[in-house]
């Protein structure tokens, strides 16, 4: 089976690369690029389970490890 | 599987020549298979093979007394007493690191500490030798960050500093740009380990890393001139891994401390096919390998590709029979693969089987000794004479000195380089004692009293106009940079980054170069102990100038006498330590190129016999404490590096007022701009001035005073003159700003 | 001197790589009795003090100090700083306690998006710690950095309660000591360059004190920080 | 107008972050967890434009800058 999960920064946590990304965008001549925030993207091979027990583990393994719920939200998608 | 039939254009796409073909025909009495032609492909590349670089580079000296590994290992060893060794060596990753700036540039750096820490050193620094394209070439900004960045992101994590480097800028490096990197290591006698398979039935064993699909015909490519397709070849990046790295660092290291292992080679390029064949061959033996119990990353990995795969972070062992425990013990821990994954024969040939059956059998010695040498044509081309005709008295006479005198300060090669430096840990390990920023790098060696210093150098201006010339003083100038830090230039390592040595007028280039260099290092009597070679730095036909970079690796026996090249403070006086002569240098200097828009005239004279002298007084003149800084003097000629010890000191600028010591007829800028080689600019406290003139005397060194440290100007009387303060924040911002970073 | 020299653990983690840098100035500067310590130890017990060294555990994928906060050591870091053992994190040290929950707020990547390594000031806030009992309020330090996310980020209701709590224990600033934009080399939230926990014994900070404990290395300030703890652990008495 | 973009490293690739994870996952007891890729995920919030030309300059800017085609695929949605 194979999953994804999006990690992303917080409303209100500040995002220097997302900033930085569309300051160069603009640089370029992107100016219809108004804002950028970036955020992780993983993909992950499980082996056999269901798809609760999947997403059991997946909220698990983000709490404890994948997200870093300070600054981080995470969804997961099955 | 299906066998791909060999056929001699398949040979040519593997870049060898049709004669080479026959040879590897006649060697094995029968038409190789895809595996043996890329065994062979990658074994006899200029990359690994040196086939069109061996005759030249046997001219340098290479022994010493201190030599304890000379070139043809991994990196060279030299000793500097009490037991301990510097292991040292300098690489080019040019071609990849144009390709993918990031990650070609990362595993440079890792290549390199590989080479290093499998001779049983512990990597203590890096250098980083780099080479651009114009500041406003389109391409520049994206590879300079790309490359600085990736030499930053594996050197920071594997935690060995970048103590310095240098980096150029020119048009000639416009579609092909110079990443060299080097690392010294520091080792024990005792702990010296080296590239041999030897002890029939030893076990052969595979550790780092899993194998995938990286990099296949990164050797290749490294031999291959640029075209349009190159762009094309991208899935062959290799993707650098410095944690995983830094588990082998520790782990081959902890190994090195037992007795277990008979030898170790790193996989760099051609990866399992060169580290096999090279350690049987140093050990005269054979081996049998078992490509099933590779371990692998990726599904249905041919034979082919995994003789061939460029996988970072992965060594090949030979320990001893009955100690494999130990082996995987330690691995097991660093959380790291550990296969074996054959064993060491006596019958001088190299067995690979896969699936059961054998996949290729060669005898070793027909693919390392075997290798082709070529030796070949060079001829000076006739366009030399036209550059070297240029009518000096022509150039126009700046109309405000202090002005030109300033842009010099602030252009991309005079500025500031903390941008770059900055970017890299060169504190970590607290061994550096003079941080980047200074003529040489010092680290303490802990445990003892003594300082190595580093400086990495070459002016591939000089060597266009004038290989032979430009050869030699690389070599004078970087032992020169460590001189001024008080240091004994022990030892060099190179990298020699060329155009295509089928042309002529390359392969004169590149043997007037080596001829140069090996002239100074005998002048030196400093040993060349491990190098690099890169041809083919050339697209579309057009070649970089040629650029053979110098490491130089010197010793202080007492670290606290070290000197930097900032002047201490008010009342100092200012000498200029020189040879003695009075003509103008100008041919390829930065004021022509930079203010004039010319590469041309014949570069400054060099003499190393003075070079050396120079050196060696520097160095006892560090040591009986005489001097308050001393300062090579380089591009931009005494103007500059007045400017550069007045401004370059972490406390802030300072004033300094000197005369010129030319004769009145000799033109204003060219007095100041003057290249002349064999110069230090040296400062020192008025009581001290009696007996450093006296040690000059004991050299041979002509020294001139020229004036005094102190106030807010730099100042060259009757001449020009610069406010200190503006003129740093001018060289400060010089470099972000030629490249549009912010700084 | 009562005799025997403190006992002072030198965590390891896998990509670790300022491990060493700490044990020399400890052992060889300092002359305590500093041990490494694998990361799958289990146990604190023996020491007196723990230093959670710089470097780039894991690779500094993920997140830094993300993987290295599941290490079986952690606990015992956590056992031990309950008990009110000091604890000082450097650099990935102090991103691993904020990863492991040991100190409030997170890390997020330099303002400038790059890697730096310089010398830089900052202030001490408080003398109320273990590692700055012996430096005095307001005093400026001379300390290198080198880091690539050093950006401290909390949100504002943590931050209030490190500021009335006096937790912020170094804050970056200029020569003079003055903490203003311009000094703060990361995008550091209030210029804060270290912090402690509520009980004071576990402190975090970005600053290298272990790279410049020594006069020939170009600062010796960091040096006061080892001695103030070893001054408190003597004071303490085992 | 919002959109997504996906950036993943090329089959074949090596992906050093993945594979830490995947390993601290498994230590972690989240044996389940066979193989991690992780891959750049970007939110952008564009001016007022049509679809077909946000299409376009997102293209654009993906080439440009947002992905490292050399190693790197990329995915937009709009
Ligand atoms: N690419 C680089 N990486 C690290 N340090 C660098 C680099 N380029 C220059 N530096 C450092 O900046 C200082 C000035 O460099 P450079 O002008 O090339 O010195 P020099 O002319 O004395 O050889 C030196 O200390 C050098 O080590
Ligand atoms: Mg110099």
């Amino acid at each position: 089976m194979k999953a994804r999960i999006y990690v992303t920064l917080k409303k209100g946590v500040l995002d220097p690369q997302g900033k930085a990304i569309q300051r160069s965008l603009s640089h370029l001549g992107f100016d219809g690029v108004e804002e950028v925030r970036v955020g992780k993207f993983m993909e992950v091979r499980l082996g056999a389970m269901g798809r609760e027990e999947a997403e059991k583990l997946l909220q698990d393994a983000c709490r404890r490890l994948l997200a870093n719920t300070v600054i981080e939200d995470y969804r997961i998608e099955l | 599987m299906r066998e791909i039939p060999v056929t001699p254009e398949l040979a040519r796409e593997h870049g060898l020549s049709a004669e080479e073909f026959e040879r590897i025909r006649s060697i094995l009495g029968r038409d190789p298979n895809i595996t043996e032609l890329g065994i062979f492909s990658v074994m006899w590349s200029e990359h690994c093979s040196y086939k069109s670089s061996r005759v030249h580079l046997r001219k340098f000296p290479t022994k010493g007394p201190r030599v304890l590994q000379g070139p043809g290992e991994n990196a060279g060893i030299v000793d500097i007493g009490d037991g301990l060794a510097v292991a040292f060596k300098m690489e080019s990753h040019n071609h990849p690191s144009y390709i993918e700036p990031y990650q070609g540039a990362a595993t440079g750096v890792g290549g390199i500490l590989r080479d290093v820490f499998t001779m049983g050193a512990r990597p203590i620094a890096l250098l980083d030798s780099l080479r651009f394209g114009r500041t406003d070439h389109p391409r520049s900004r994206y590879l300079v960050d790309g490359v600085v960045s990736g030499i930053a992101g594996y050197g920071n994590c594997i935690g060995v500093p970048t103590v310095g480097g240098e980096v150029y800028f020119d048009e000639c490096y416009d579609g092909n740009i110079l990443v060299n990197v080097f690392t010294l290591g520091v080792v024990r006698h005792d702990r010296i380990r080296r590239g041999y398979a030897s002890g029939v039935g030893n076990p052969v064993i595979y550790v780092g890393s899993k194998t995938g699909r990286d990099g296949i015909h990164g050797a290749t490519m490294a031999s291959e001139e640029f075209d349009e397709k190159s762009e094309e070849k991208r899935p062959t990046v290799q993707v650098g891994d410095p944690f995983t790295e830094k588990l082998l660092l520790e782990a081959c290291l902890e190994l090195m401390k037992t007795d277990a292992i008979v030898g170790i080679q790193d996989m760099g390029a051609a990866g399992l096919t060169s580290s096999s064949f090279e350690m049987a061959s140093r050990a005269g033996t054979g081996f049998r390998i078992d490509l099933d119990r590779v371990p692998q990353r990726e599904e249905g990995m041919t034979p082919y590709e995994l003789m061939l795969s460029e996988s970072q972070e992965r060594m090949l062992i030979v320990a001893k029979k009955g100690r494999e425990r130990e082996v995987f013990e330690i691995f097991e821990k660093w959380d790291l693969d550990v296969s074996v994954i054959g064993y060491v024969t006596g019958d001088g040939v190299g067995r690979i089987r896969m699936g059961g059956g054998n996949v290729a059998e060669i005898p070793i010695a027909a693919v390392t000794d075997e290798a082709p040498v070529y030796n070949r044509p060079s001829a000076r081309p006739e366009s030399q004479d036209a550059l070297s005709r240029l009518d000096f008295s022509a150039l126009p006479f700046p109309s405000d000195l202090s002005e030109t005198w300033k842009r010099l300060m602030g252009c991309a090669e005079m500025a500031d380089k903390r941008w770059i430096y900055r970017q890299y840990d060169h504190m970590i390990r607290t061994n550096t004692l003079v941080l980047p920023g200074s003529d040489a790098a010092v680290l303490r060696v802990k445990g003892t009293r003594k300082g190595i210093a580093l400086s990495v150098d070459c002016n591939s201006r000089y060597c266009f106009l004038d290989p032979y010339v430009g050869g030699m003083i690389a070599v004078c100038e970087s032992a020169r940079n460590v001189a001024c830090s008080g240091a004994e230039p022990i030892g060099l390592s190179d990298c020699l980054n060329f155009g295509n040595p089928e042309k002529p007028e390359i392969m004169w280039q590149f043997r007037s170069a080596i001829e140069g260099m090996a002239k100074a290092c005998e002048a030196f009597q400093v040993p060349v102990v491990s190098g690099n070679v890169s041809f083919y730095n050339e697209t579309k036909g057009k070649g970089i100038h040629p650029t053979p970079t110098v490491a130089m690796v010197g010793l202080l026996e007492d670290a606290s006498v070290r000197l930097v090249q900032w002047f201490r403070g008010e009342g100092d006086l200012v000498f200029l330590a020189d040879a003695d002569r009075s003509t103008v240098e100008l041919g390829g200097s930065l004021y022509l190129n930079e203010i004039h828009g010319k590469v041309e005239g014949i570069p400054p004279e060099s003499d190393p016999a003075h070079e050396a002298r120079l050196c060696r007084f520097l160095r006892e003149a560090a040591q009986r404490k005489l001097l308050s800084s001393a300062h090579d003097l380089a591009e931009g000629g005494l103007a500059c590096a007045l400017a550069e010890s007045c401004i370059t000191r972490p406390e802030g600028p300072i004033g300094a007022k000197i005369r010129n010591p030319f004769p009145e007829s000799i033109r204003a800028d060219f007095a100041m701009f003057s290249e002349n080689q064999g110069r230090a600019l040296l400062s020192c406290p008025p009581e001290k001035k009696a007996a450093l003139l006296a040690a000059a005397g004991e050299f041979r060194i002509k020294m001139e005073e020229l004036g005094a440290v102190g106030g807010t100007w730099i100042e060259i009387e009757g001449i020009a003159r610069l406010d200190a303060q503006e003129t740093e924040s001018s060289w400060r911002g010089g470099l972000a700003g030629a490249l549009g970073f912010e700084g | 001197m009562t005799g025997q020299a403190m006992k002072i653990a030198v965590l390891v983690f896998p990509g670790s790589n300022c491990d060493h840098d700490a044990y020399h100035a400890l052992k060889h500067v300092l002359s305590a009795d500093a041990r490494f310590v694998w990361h799958k130890e289990g146990s604190l017990a023996e020491f007196d003090a723990a230093v959670i060294p710089g470097g780039f555990t894991y690779g500094d994928y993920l997140r830094t100090g993300a993987m290295a906060k599941l290490s079986p050591v952690m606990g015992a870091v956590r056992g031990f700083a309950d008990a009110g053992g000091p604890v000082i994190g450097i650099c990935n040290g102090f991103q691993i306690l904020l990863e492991a929950g040991l100190l409030p707020g997170a890390m997020i990547a330099n303002e400038s998006l790059k890697f730096i390594c310089d010398y830089k000031y900052i202030k001490t806030e408080t003398s109320g710690t273990p590692f700055t009992r012996g430096i005095p309020e307001n005093a400026v330090l001379r300390v290198p950095i080198a880091h690539y996310q050093g950006n401290y980020y909390a949100d504002r209701e943590t931050l209030a309660g490190l500021e009335e709590n006096g937790q912020v224990v170094f804050r970056y600033c200029d020569a003079a000591g003055n903490v203003t934009p311009d000094a703060n080399p990361n995008g550091s939230v209030g210029n804060i360059a270290g912090i402690c926990n509520a009980s004071r014994n576990v402190l975090g900070m970005m600053p290298h004190p272990e790279r410049c404990s020594e006069a020939e290395m170009g600062s010796a300030d960091g040096r006061r920080l080892f001695t103030s703890m070893i001054q408190w652990l003597k004071e303490r008495g085992r």
